[in-house]
């Protein structure tokens, strides 16, 4: 190994010429996406009704956000929508404080903003959506949170929530963690001395870390 | 009954935050060449090409027609095969089953990105739902986070459990002339590297790249008489459930376990942490490796923190994970996943250099991505 | 080797502004494949799903119809291209045994973008795309040049969307059937000389699905009628830059078609019925000549004599094509489809008689670098 | 629940992916153009193997995939090939306002054409094996359209 030429550094061509980059400035791909019957229904109803529709699976029960045309566990059409929410558990959440352009605009994304990932009350499933509290330490998984709708007009995406907002008092509610099923693996916790390789020597270890501290 | 497939040849390119001298082309002809090289053959010896990486990082449809003159698939069969983040073992696998299939001989596995070319995290926001889950959807670290977060609290893991691997994957690196990024860090200075999302720190965090990989796989006649110790393939496995990423569950890693408990069948293994020599994992982030360690069945749930600080995964450890430096040093994401792999064969062909383990019979290589995208890919210095 | 058969086949209606998600379009051709095959989704292992991230205008955008494609604990992967190398790729993971029965999906929604500016993006960022060429203005290059060198006209050219239009009047599944003349053709809007409107394909939305399996899996799920044999398969690409290649020589397609010819161990003559890749009308004969069924240069002349007319000596595209519908992933893989219905028998009014042996034909890239040749057969 | 999905409200969402790149040239490509684009010169490259002449320069020569590293300056001039004379609208694709002319032309001096624009010439006068040359572009600035187009020779 190490027979090649290391070029991450050059900054000409072999001959010497200026390496260029090509930039092509904005770039805009539109699309008219049919949202089919499944999100069309789920989208009017936040929009008109203020209301966060799921659909249930006849096989499993499974109830999901956001619907869909097919249960892929039992790959049948769910055929019951259930109203779900308003209220839900909070099942993940993060803050974004890097800024990154949004694929809609092109432009910078504003930071921070604090995106959440709930389980609203009834379903089985996670709705992404946003949060106006920004400081994590004041969020943990398990907080019941509620949608607050947008004003009316409401428009016809799932902006018709506004947000959803940490209900005060509110108790968390623990995740659980199903238990594993039984597998045909030996799964033994080696000690510091079992967990090292035959023959291995420090010696190569601190040859490194030396040869390391010298770079 | 399918042949059973070796791998001959490895080749990838210095890997860097840009690679300015190289346009993606010329970025993917130098992972071809050395992957040429390193089996000994010529453009001429291979039979078909399998090329994969993410559409909107670069910006290019059709790149399996594109890359034409840096593949060197002129007049050959060639196609494209994508999943995101496992975009390399997807092509991995594609170049498996295309010797195996009895089809080809000598396949050649392409994974490349340039992320130099776009902003990563604007690209990935795009793998969203674009009207229902795109604007909320902030990129993998929220997810990583999260799961992570659950875990300890549940398990009483540590911010310090994952800066250990960190540190661990960040200082192999130092051995892979190829890295990224090659530093050497402590504990205590990935613990003291910004908060990205908590508990996630800066070094805990993997970059992107400029990168390819490129890897040659033969069937087992070809193979044998190609070089002398092919790495052979013993199970190729693949699990991907859902659709939208709320339907993600993220106390464990469902598509990830099933994938490694399928693969483990496949190749008989019931002893992970014992028949495994070396384990080049995607890690996305530090914290994957705490947490991941029980959907790899390499110990108990929630017995991860005590697994790392045995140090069995360390370079002198009974089964080192990822001595490359993994996903953390280096990230060119259409070939990250390759990478595991190319750097497993070499493990097991003795051509790792620096990171070189001794006498290495077994390996586990994954991908991960898209919305918990799984592949495993197990090798083994004897045939399957 | 062990033989591959097809057991299932499913597709919507080809047509303009479906109203359905792409994610319920693979729903219904999958379900449809399955009853087709008379199979559950519990009965297949593997799935190979065709999309383009391009065309849905996201990342990744296979992982949205896992569920849809039937792949929930399964292994799945993606094929970006045309659908008949998703074929390809579902073949070889029953061929390596480690898979017996694969479904194969695709989908396509041209009508949500703008066709021009997504296939722009098939040329390279760093010379022609900034040119603004697209699959049409490059296709008219293609036509030109091969109106050189055959001396084929652009009437020649008309009787081609004339005949695939007319075909398409017994496929259910078409979205252009159409009696339409000579005179309609050259009188349509000129495009890019020498390509009129009804030179080019439609912008289609569909999808369509297929369930493969190997040998002994065909045989325990379906009944003789039902399978079709994968006989031969090739692939082959040509150079990229438009300017590396002479646009009417089709050296790729020919070594594709050996490819298939040899592994299928048949001839041209064997041939009942073709479905070949006519995106663009110039093409069906262009290419008709780099599959072997006639002579270099002699396409044009070939199609004004009615040889590969539904009554001729080789009937080409009686599904109407792409011509009467072209959803970019899909339609090598309706080519294909078609050929399996020719097969079983099962065309309707558009059925060739006595068809045992069948070609299809996928094409990736522009003006066709990128070839895959299917011989399907009883 | 049948029936609901013929009255439900049809919905289309108009979206977008908007993404600015920033492409690398690479070492090949970046010496063809810093030739183009400050002398004005096209260039190509030749296969030391097979000996075929490449216009744009390659990485390696499709044919042999041996590296290039033999350039050599063209004259500029050339044979149409192929033509087209383009009559469709694509305000954000397009280089000009229809009708306009694409064309490979087979340049001199090497195997390969070259895909570009024709101009200085009525559309409908420009002729396969016409001869032409380029016109380079005032401004330059390292981009294909740094030649203007290719006009006929007279």
């Amino acid at each position: 190994m190490g027979l090649y030429t290391d070029k991450r550094k050059t900054t000409t061509t072999p001959d010497g010429y200026e390496l260029l980059t090509h930039e092509s400035g904005p770039i805009k791909y539109e699309f008219n996406w049919h949202m089919g019957p499944f999100w069309s229904k789920y989208l009017a109803a936040m929009r008109d009704e203020g209301k966060i529709l799921g659909v249930k699976c006849p096989e499993c029960g499974t109830v999901y956000i956001p619907p869909r045309a097919v249960c892929g566990q039992c790959f049948v059409e769910p055929n019951e929508w259930v109203e779900v929410g308003p209220e839900g558990l909070l099942k993940g959440f993060t803050v974004v404080r890097f800024p990154y352009i949004d694929p809609n605009t092109g432009h910078l994304m504003k930071v921070p903003f604090t995106a959440v990932w709930i389980t609203l009350d009834g379903a089985d499933t996670r709705m992404m959506h946003f949060c106006n509290e920004l400081d994590e330490h004041k969020m943990r998984v398990g907080m019941p949170m509620k949608a607050v709708f947008a004003k009316k007009p409401r428009p016809t995406s799932i902006h018709a929530v506004d947000r959803f907002d940490i209900i005060p008092g509110g108790k968390v509610v623990e995740e659980l963690h199903p238990p594993r099923m039984e597998v045909p693996i030996k799964m033994e916790l080696p000690t510091r001395k079992t967990a090292k390789r035959k023959g291995a020597t420090a010696k190569k270890a601190t040859k490194k870390k030396a040869a390391a501290k010298k770079k | 009954m399918g042949k059973r497939v070796g791998i001959v040849g490895v080749g990838q390119t210095h890997h860097a935050s840009q690679r300015l001298d190289c346009s993606g082309v010329e970025l993917i002809a130098e992972a071809v060449t050395r992957a040429l090289d390193d089996a000994e053959v010529t453009l001429d010896d291979i039979d078909a090409i399998v090329i994969g990486n993410m559409d909107h990082f670069e910006n290019i449809n059709y790149v399996d027609t594109w890359a034409t003159d840096g593949l060197g698939s002129c007049m050959k069969p060639v196609f494209k095969v994508t999943t995101g983040g496992t975009t390399g073992t997807t092509v991995a696998a594609c170049a498996y089953y295309h010797a195996a299939s009895g089809l080809f001989d000598t396949v050649m596995a392409v994974g490349w990105e340039k992320n130099s070319e776009s902003d990563t995290q604007a690209a990935i926001a795009t793998c969203a739902n674009p009207v229902l889950e795109r604007d909320p959807f902030a990129g993998a670290i929220g997810p990583l986070a999260t799961e992570y977060s659950m875990y300890m609290e549940a398990y009483g893991a540590t911010e310090e459990d994952s800066a250990i691997v960190a540190a661990r994957d960040r200082n192999n690196a130092m051995n892979n002339i190829y890295a990224h990024n090659r530093m050497h860090v402590t504990v205590e200075d990935v613990l003291n590297s910004p908060m990205l999302s908590y508990p996630v720190k800066f070094l805990d965090m993997c970059p992107r790249s400029d990168g390819a990989c490129a890897v040659i796989f033969a069937s087992e006649e070809k193979a044998k008489k190609l070089v002398p110790k092919p790495a052979w393939v013993h199970a190729s496995v693949v699990r991907h459930d859902y659709t939208h990423f709320g339907d993600l569950a993220w106390q464990w890693m469902p598509t990830l376990e099933m994938a490694t408990l399928e693969a483990y069948k496949i190749a008989g293994i019931t002893n992970p942490l014992k028949e495994f020599d070396v384990a080049e994992l995607y890690l996305p982030c530090s914290t994957c490796g705490v947490k991941w360690m029980d959907s790899f069945y390499f110990c108990e749930r929630g017995q991860a923190p005590k697994l790392i600080r045995s140090g069995a995964t360390h370079m002198d450890g009974i089964m080192p994970i990822n001595p490359s430096g993994g996903v953390i040093a280096c990230n060119p994401i259409g070939a990250t996943a390759l990478l595991r792999v190319g750097e497993a064969a070499w493990q097991i062909m003795g051509k790792s250099g620096d990171r070189q383990i001794p006498n290495v019979k077994r390996t586990l290589s994954t991908g991960f991505g898209g919305c918990s995208w799984s592949d495993v890919m197990i090798l083994g210095a004897d045939l399957p | 080797m062990e033989r591959v058969a097809v057991i299932g086949v499913g597709q919507t209606k080809y047509s303009a502004g479906k109203r359905e998600t792409f994610h319920e379009l693979v729903f219904d051709v999958a379900t449809k494949a399955l009853k087709d095959a008379g199979i559950s989704v519990k009965d297949i292992d593997n799935v190979v799903s065709v999309s383009s991230d391009f065309w849905d205008g996201r990342t990744i955008s296979s992982m949205a119809i896992s569920d849809a494609s039937g792949a929930f604990g399964k292994d799945i992967s993606t094929v970006e291209g045309d659908g008949t190398f998703g074929v390809l790729y579902g073949m070889m993971r029953i061929l390596s045994g480690s898979f017996g029965t694969t479904m194969v999906v695709a989908h396509h929604k041209g009508t949500e973008s703008n066709m021009n500016g997504i296939t722009n993006t098939s040329f390279d960022p760093l010379v022609e795309r900034k040119l603004g060429l697209d699959a049409v203005s490059s296709a008219a290059l293609q036509a030109r040049r091969y109106m050189t060198t055959s001396g084929g006209s652009e009437e020649q050219f008309a009787m081609v969307s004339v005949k695939n239009h007319g075909n398409a009047m017994n496929n259910p599944f078409a979205m252009l059937p159409m009696e339409i003349t000579v005179e309609d053709v050259m009188a349509s809007r000129m495009l890019a000389t020498p390509l009129k409107k009804l030179d080019c394909s439609p912008v289609t939305d569909g999808a369509a699905a297929v369930v493969l399996a190997a040998e002994r899996n065909a045989k325990k799920f379906t009944t003789n009628k039902k399978r079709v044999w994968l006989n031969g398969v090739g692939h082959c690409s040509d150079a990229y830059r438009l300017g590396d290649r002479d646009l009417a020589d089709t050296r790729a397609l020919k070594q594709a078609a050996k490819m298939a010819f040899d592994m299928a161990g048949v001839t041209r003559d064997d041939i009942d019925v073709a479905e070949v890749y006519d995106a663009f009308s110039y093409m069906e004969p262009l290419w008709l000549e780099g599959l072997g069924f006639c002579e270099d240069g002699m396409g044009p002349e070939m199609t004004e004599r009615g040889t590969f007319n539904m009554d001729g000596a080789l009937p080409v595209n009686p599904s109407g094509g792409r011509l009467s519908a072209n959803p970019v992933q899909v339609a090598g893989l309706a080519a294909f489809i078609e050929c399996v219905l020719q097969i079983r028998g099962e065309a309707g009014k558009r059925q060739v008689k006595k068809a045992e042996k069948a070609l299809a034909q996928g094409i990736n890239g522009m003006c066709g670098q990128s070839h895959c040749v299917w011989i399907l057969g009883k | 629940m049948a029936g609901w999905k013929d009255e439900v409200e049809e919905i289309i969402y108009p979206g977008k992916i908007c993404v600015p790149y920033s492409w690398t040239v690479g070492s090949t490509l970046s010496k063809w153009y810093v030739q183009l684009r400050d002398d004005g010169e096209i260039w190509a490259n030749r296969c030391p193997s097979c000996g075929k002449v490449y216009v744009p320069p390659k990485i390696k020569c499709i044919e042999c995939y041996k590296d290039m590293n033999d350039w050599i300056k063209l004259p500029g001039t050339g044979t149409v090939e192929t033509y087209t004379v383009v009559h469709y609208n694509e305000p954000g694709l397009h280089p000009k306002k229809p009708p306009f002319v694409y064309g490979v032309i087979k340049m001199d001096g090497a195997d390969t054409g070259l895909v570009h624009l024709i101009g200085g010439v009525d559309p409908d006068k420009v002729k396969v094996g016409m001869r032409v040359q380029a016109k380079m572009a005032k401004e330059r600035d390292g981009h294909i359209t740094d030649i203007k187009h290719f006009k006929p020779i007279a």
